[in-house]
């Protein structure tokens, strides 16, 4: 289960990050040209995380993601068409409609309930941890959240409720705060890791912009987790320039996977982290430099992806608005005589 | 059919879901608040001391990991103790657990129950009184169960445990030690059905919980002087019963309501406003009885005064009878 | 009069607190939600920055933080954004805040402003669309705000700098670009009076928050075929003005409650059960226009759906207009 | 303010544990004859905690207490007759009968309000500690707590929002968890302190049965929080036998203060909680040791106190309950028109 992954597995993992990444930019693209979605927040910057960790989990096990939801649905398999139409709120969205950007389920891909609260993943996960142990079952929960989830109280309970018993969880905090900016956190720890290290969770540091190197780390960490003890992995990111916006904007530009193998045509104001950060390219240069794909392939790759993308959005659109009956179903999974 | 107490109908009940189900787990197993039936408590935890698990005071991630691990396939059974330790885990309660089927489009259910202890129950003091249901009952998506007597305990713990949606059971400190009938056999007492515990042509009492027990008391009271009580207990008020209270409050043309919560947006006001917007022409206004809007004190003066008791109730009777 | 819009009411009034008493404190400045006003937040960033504080998200210690201060001498404004960002403070709000002046014996005063938005808003989601008035209502302790124009929130708002006791301000994000006229001076305005905005003698409406403007709206369309409806807005909820409320429903003999909460135990039940323990007799059984007992829906349709809007109040008006 | 406690302020630390002592016993007397009580959380054993800490702090410091109570309440000077009368529900209660055991409450002594919840006084002491800095004081907050607190999400939050703003803010934790016992609490964390050190805390730690100690260190301490910012200390302690009871119980009897000078009288179950922990005994011996008191002075003090005490039960016995009436006063501090 550590065993490095293959050349085919890597080739699969950066079709993943991929997807998600054109699946985010779709997204702009119908904010672009529709008010009705609301407030997204796009998980573009952060694919290796999100990718890699789906890579090396195994059918079975648990996933609870936040407000910052897409890409780890759609890592993890979702249908990308139906995640859309959720997002627009339509009826055949993953949630019929009911869920949107925020809320993205899917319970065949391992997701039973996403919260957009500050704190509602990691605390399900503890749940999701136990049960899956009480069930006598081998798989393990993760937890994805941010590093502004450090700073409510259900974070430390969590933290301490999973060492205490000894659940198989995994935490992945993706920690997108530049120092000091207290954009997302106000944590007084000089370090994340400090917090669950003091209740004595084994804890790890990756750079979240290496895929091979997410993938890695989280596979030999799973070991631990599947053998009982909860693990708490921080994915040190930088910010995506386009994240602090209500409405997502393009402030990077449609991502130009030419741009591996020609950092020189970069250009614009955020160059820098394009350069520098972007996950996607830097995991493309690695795969070409190693010899393990051509730029013809990633180029197929990513016509493939954006063909699926176009399906997604044609089959989203065409989906309609929820009966307004339907507003009303659900609350309840069992209805009484007593119910109008 | 055996008689037995409250806290033995409710360990029964556990029980019994503990026997036929081995999804089902106790978190918090404090659940008698030393108030009943130690023997049948102590088997309970030699028996199922693996299925029982004690939370550290985290209330928060406590009701987290009863919603989580209901998503994923177990029956928890969460104790808080008292209801307002259960305030810390607000969010998780009303905005995690009573949201999941609704907002997954339905991929999601979440058999959980979250169990606390209410009401003003002697010495209890500001903090530890509280009756919360108003504020349950206005989150659409939980199931909310008073019961007031052995039979329905046992027989509404039954249904929650059967029960796919998340459910607050609600259980007055004071009842722990009642004595009464419990149906042998399988007892499950359907979510949405009230009881009329007494039946009179005069007036409709409608009451919840501990209530149902003083209702009963003043109508007793009243029988005296000739005047023909009809008690109903909704038994679960999400989801409510309105047809039944309706029918007696048309019956009885006079209705009083009784329930421990504050007044203002209370249950007693929801039952009144219920009636009034499905038209019972009544002969006298209707009256609510519960405890003002004030928090509970501590000294045993002070809870008398804010408990509705025996007196005020039959007092209410004689309002509406005019 | 001057014209303004309901952010900048705000800010004004919060602005006036500001300059007039040195303990105002504001914890949470995100408090129009990038809805309005920039230039005077702008301002009044730039003259108060010392005075302003941006706490960690951390709801249950920054509510336990706002009522410590309060009862130590400051007068903080504690912004939560999102109602349900609150609800990790329920504790600390309904049984820290809201006892302490009662459980103390009345040796301490909580004037702390607990302000946050609610309703739907427009993509808020199941978890971000809620209106928690009712459930505030059945704490004992807490005043209760529901400001529906720029006037009100200014008067309401400089009231509540000058309450000794905690005070829930809830505010409809939809109602943040409402334009109106606004008294110059001092213009608070006392907690408990509930205001007759519109005048009629066929039918009551009563309405909170953003519904009073849709039973405006309603009333307006009425108008036209003749029916005159007179438009009450409590404004507070505790104190709730109840006399002005009766007084109206038994001139007209007709009622129609309309907030946007979940039905069961709400506000518009509370006013119906008010209506009709005061005896009025009514010509036509009241009727309450809420949210129904759901969670709110993603996607705009769902929305639609789960809204009270201009259609339904007045569907409501001619139902009681029989 | 550091400089060592002079022989007579030892003698009055003395006199104030003392006192604390057999307000306790008596509230076990009045429970004896006294059903209406309610379910009493005493401070016997913690007595050279509390009153250390009340020793060494200044007029308008304000402190925040939880449960147990009633002996930072008596340290800090409340009127033992009106404590009384407050456990026991009467209108001559220090709130007015309102509050009871779990919630004693002296304006004049520096308590503004006594929660019951766990995590109840260490989150309004950080509002505490906002308030005196904000308003130019030089005086600081103190929430005492037991190790129970560290369990709920809202004392990390306290203990991260204390260190993030430089809140002067003494955190007293009194710690009567035995090793792995899980009484009180269930924290991960191999020690308590863990916790806020993590969070840029300072700690300390110091033997809660020795009141020399908890003085001088508490003095220390009090140094850096007057500077501005916060610190924790541990106050460690060995549980007193009957703190777990339900109904307080004279499970260690009545003190005998000549237990101090002739241990070898003491006998029972609970020997050794009396010879080797009870911080009383131990005080009064170091006294006696380094000459600062005699045998007579402390039969003095120790007669004088039992004097307060009956004068005390007489005045909360004599005292009324509240009129039915005051169950609706003081909800608010303002009524409207509206109110009833
Ligand atoms: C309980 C609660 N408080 C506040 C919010 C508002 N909120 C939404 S996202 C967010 C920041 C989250 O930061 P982080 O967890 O680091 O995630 P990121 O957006 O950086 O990925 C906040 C404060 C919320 N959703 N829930
Ligand atoms: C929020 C909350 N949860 C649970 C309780 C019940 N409770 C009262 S005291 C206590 C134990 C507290 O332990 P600790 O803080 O160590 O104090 P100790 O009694 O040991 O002095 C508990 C769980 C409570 N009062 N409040
Ligand atoms: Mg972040
Ligand atoms: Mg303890």
């Amino acid at each position: 289960m550590t065993e490095a992954l293959t050349g085919e597995d890597r080739v699969a993992l950066f079709a993943r990050m991929l997807l998600m990444r054109r699946f985010e930019e779709m997204i702009i693209h119908v904010a672009q040209d529709n008010t009705d979605i609301g407030r997204n927040h796009l998980y573009i910057g952060h694919e290796a995380t999100g990718a890699a960790v789906a890579q090396v989990l195994q059918p079975g096990d648990l996933a609870h993601t936040t407000h910052r939801n897409h890409g780890h649905l759609i890592a993890r398999g979702a249908d990308p068409g139906k995640a859309l139409a959720e997002i627009m709120g339509r009826a055949g969205g993953l949630n019929q409609g009911r869920g949107g950007t925020w809320h993205l389920t899917d319970r065949e891909a391992g997701f039973r309930s996403t919260s957009a609260m500050v704190g509602g993943s990691i605390g399900l996960s503890i749940g999701s941890g136990y049960a899956l142990r009480e069930l006598g079952t081998d798989n393990v929960a993760v937890a994805f959240f941010g590093d502004g989830v450090l700073d409510e109280g259900i974070s430390y309970e969590a933290l301490n409720f999973a060492s205490q018993y000894d659940l198989p969880v995994l935490f992945v905090c993706e920690n997108n705060e530049r120092e000091g900016a207290h954009e997302t956190s106000r944590l007084a720890a000089s370090r994340l890791t400090d917090v669950p290290r003091a209740l004595g969770i084994e804890v790890a540091t990756v750079d979240g912009h290496d895929a091979d190197a997410v993938a890695a780390r989280t596979a030999e960490l799973l070991v631990t987790v599947r053998g009982g003890r909860p693990v708490f992995l921080e994915s040190q990111l930088e910010r995506w320039p386009g994240s602090h916006q209500v409405k997502p904007e393009f402030v990077t530009g449609v991502t130009d996977l030419s741009h591996a193998w020609d950092p020189a045509a970069i250009s614009g104001e955020h160059a820098g982290w394009i350069r520098d950060f972007d996950p996607i390219l830097r995991f493309a240069r690695t795969l070409l430099d190693d010899g393990t794909a051509s730029r013809e392939e990633i180029a197929a790759i990513d016509a493939r992806t954006i063909e699926t993308m176009a399906a997604a959005r044609a089959f989203a659109e065409a989906s309609p608005y929820p009966d307004p009956e339907a507003a009303a179903h659900d609350v309840f999974a069992e209805r009484s005589a007593a119910d109008a | 059919m055996p008689r037995k107490s409250y806290a033995q109908a409710m360990l029964d009940a556990i029980l019994a879901a503990f026997e036929s189900d081995p999804t089902t787990r106790v978190i918090g197993p404090s659940f008698a608040q030393g108030r009943g039936a130690p023997e049948t408590q102590e088997a309970f935890f030699k028996t199922y001391g693996a299925r029982i698990m004690q939370p550290p005071i985290s209330e928060g991630v406590t009701a987290a990991l009863g919603a989580g691990a209901a998503m994923a396939g177990l029956r928890p059974f969460v104790n808080f103790g008292t209801s307002t330790f259960a305030f810390e885990a607000w969010n998780q309660i009303v905005n995690e657990a009573a949201n999941a089927h609704f907002m997954s489009g339905g991929q999601v259910t979440v058999p959980v129950i979250y169990h606390m202890f209410a009401g003003i129950r002697g010495g209890g003091g500001v903090q530890h009184s509280q009756s919360p249901q108003s504020m349950y009952a206005n989150c659409p998506g939980l199931k909310l169960v008073l019961p007031a007597s052995p039979a329905d305990i046992q027989g509404l713990i039954a249904t929650a445990f059967r029960s796919p949606d998340p459910t607050v059971i609600i259980n007055h400190t004071k009842l722990m030690g009642l004595e009464g009938d419990v149906p042998e056999g399988d007892v499950a007492i359907p979510f949405g059905q009230a009881e009329v515990k007494r039946e009179g042509a005069d007036v409709t009492l409608v009451a919840t919980s501990l209530m149902v027990q003083r209702a009963l008391d003043a109508a007793d009271q009243l029988a005296g002087d000739g005047v023909k009580a009809e008690v109903v207990d909704p038994r679960t008020i999400v989801p409510l019963d309105r047809e039944t209270i309706i029918a007696s409050a048309a019956k009885t043309g006079r209705l009083v309501v009784v329930d421990e919560a504050a007044a203002t947006c209370s249950i007693a006001a929801e039952i009144i406003a219920s009636v009034a917007e499905a038209g019972v022409a009544l002969t006298a206004p209707p009256v609510r009885v519960t405890r003002p809007d004030t928090p509970v004190g501590f000294s045993p003066a002070l809870e008398r005064a804010a408990e509705p008791n025996v007196e005020g109730i039959a007092g209410a009777i004689r309002r509406v009878m005019g």
